[in-house]
């Protein structure tokens, strides 16, 4: 009989409610697990959804769960919330953000030294966006303050976590980086 | 000059212009001709001045950068040269690294086609606050933002980091400079523009600026090239 | 084979994304149904939730629908959302928090000078915890609402008035003074 609560139940419970990333520590204290049970727990929750006939899905990012809907139900959420799709991002904010995300924190300076050019509206517009946010100050001279990249940053492009930002690979850069690529065959 | 079909808008800044030419005319970027670079360069900068293009300072500011690279390497002893092309080198391989890695990451957009919630609002959420801090936290998070931050006045981040980088002196900055020396209709000695001045950019920034007013007939220069005097406006 | 979405997935997509109430007509359109239908479709939903091990359930007011967690959940949810509330104040809190602290009463856009950004969220959250409160209009241009610390404030960091503020590192006042006064000869 389903008169117990199943963990599961309750995780789901939790991450309805938070919306946002809830980490697992978290969900384990409030289960009274410990917290490397965490993730079978919520790999459960994530089978129901996968079988059942569910708009919804587990995000998994960093270390912590989410809840989400599934990628083909955005059209009709659209069409009901009556919002659009994000634009593709212009190049200059795809550099910008592409130079946080591998270098956070980093300052705006950092950024424009890189780029070579002002680049301050562009990581404005970026936090306005959601995707970037202030990460404190830097400990360079001027302590500047630093940007990460966010939580929507890596579900807008499909990410767990930053360890799985895409390599640059040697092909993209074979027309520049002549006669360098034995460099990169480090071992891991 | 129509074989250059140059897409003047869609260079992000210099860095970019730059990587552009390096693979168009397939120089090494492990060691560039700096002599051809900076020829495509200024023809650049120059096809846009005549598509009366507004050109970030920063694209001048590469310009000083590039001939003072080139001058440098025509002393007796070039090794400031070489570490100079050396920088910049490396600035063009981080750049282009970055570019790379951005191509790459724009494969991987899916906008923001997942759904979340809001958090739901309970009813005591907006809760005072609990934990305990010791007062140091204040004194440490004000000399982190620094005192003359704290008065509201500072200073953009752009200033602090100039000071700290000593970067590239501006040439606009030297542009203005000089046109406010001629302001009242006085002539001015060119030799009188670099009085004090011993920082090289600034005085390549110097260089470049008579050079552009003088092209650009907001200034004459007299016969033997050393005063300078501000154009009368003409009617035409 | 489940490749065709339901319609009571779709509807499910609809109601988690919106959080708040959705009206009938406002599913029917997004689905392309008539109104008259939507009951029955949110019913299917509302079954399977009442089947399988779901924390979640339909809510039915007047003409609009809701998605939330069920009664039972309440508990645990407040227990992990608890926890969040003791997160420490963030590097952004901190430091707005201390530049009201050290120049009261400051206005929102004084901050946002101060720190480079606009820093108006950070300042409602510090309101919302009882660190900082209102204090009237400022007697600038534009009369803007001035910010004070509390007495929370005081309890939080130790102090028993903002006369005990720390006097941060004062052995480097001497030089500042003497190099302030010879910045501050630029004619106004």
């Amino acid at each position: 009989m389903p008169e117990e609560k199943s963990f599961s139940a309750m995780a789901e419970a939790i991450l309805f409610a938070a919306g946002e990333p809830v980490e697992t520590s978290r969900i384990a204290q409030a289960l009274g697990v410990p917290d490397r049970e965490v993730s079978g727990i919520v790999a459960q929750l994530e089978q129901r959804y996968a079988e059942a006939d569910s708009a919804l899905q587990i995000l998994h990012l960093e270390n912590a769960w989410q809840l989400g809907t599934k990628q083909e139900f955005a059209p009709v959420i659209r069409t009901a919330m009556e919002t659009r799709r994000m634009q593709p991002l212009s190049n200059a904010a795809m550099e910008t953000l592409t130079i946080i995300a591998y270098n956070q924190p980093v300052s705006k300076g950092f950024i424009e030294r890189v780029r070579g050019i002002d680049s301050s509206s562009i990581v404005n517009s970026l936090v306005d966006k959601g995707l970037a946010e202030e990460a404190g100050r830097i400990d360079v001279p001027g302590h500047p303050i630093g940007y990460r990249t966010t939580d929507l940053f890596l579900r807008v492009f499909g990410l767990h976590s930053l360890e799985e930002l895409p390599d640059p690979h040697p092909a993209e850069q074979s027309e520049i980086f002549t006669g360098e690529l034995t460099e990169q065959d480090v071992p891991s | 000059m129509n074989e250059i079909q140059f897409k003047l808008d869609v260079f992000e800044g210099p860095l970019d212009l730059l990587l552009h030419l390096i693979s168009k005319h397939q120089l090494n970027i492990h060691d560039i001709e700096i002599t051809k670079l900076l020829e495509q360069y200024l023809l650049y900068i120059d096809t846009a001045r005549q598509q009366n293009l507004e050109l970030a300072g920063e694209f001048l500011e590469m310009a000083a950068r590039l001939v003072y690279i080139k001058a440098a390497s025509l002393l007796p002893k070039p090794e400031e040269a070489e570490k100079a092309k050396r920088d910049l080198q490396g600035t063009l391989i981080e750049y282009a690294l970055a570019q790379a890695a951005a191509r790459q990451l724009r494969e991987h957009f899916i906008a923001d086609d997942i759904f979340i919630r809001k958090p739901v609002r309970l009813p005591r959420q907006q809760q005072a606050y609990r934990l305990r801090h010791s007062p140091d936290r204040l004194a440490e998070t004000f000399v982190q933002i620094g005192r003359e931050r704290m008065k509201g006045q500072l200073l953009s981040d752009k200033i602090t980091d100039t000071v700290t980088q000593a970067r590239t002196v501006s040439v606009i900055s030297k542009v203005v400079f000089i046109l406010r020396k001629l302001w009242n209709g006085d002539s001015v000695a060119v030799a009188s523009l670099y009085e004090g001045v011993s920082d090289r950019s600034a005085r390549v920034a110097t260089f470049l600026a008579v050079l552009e007013l003088t092209r650009s007939g907001r200034i004459r220069l007299n016969e033997e090239n050393t005063m300078l005097t501000i154009c009368q406006k003409k009617g035409r």
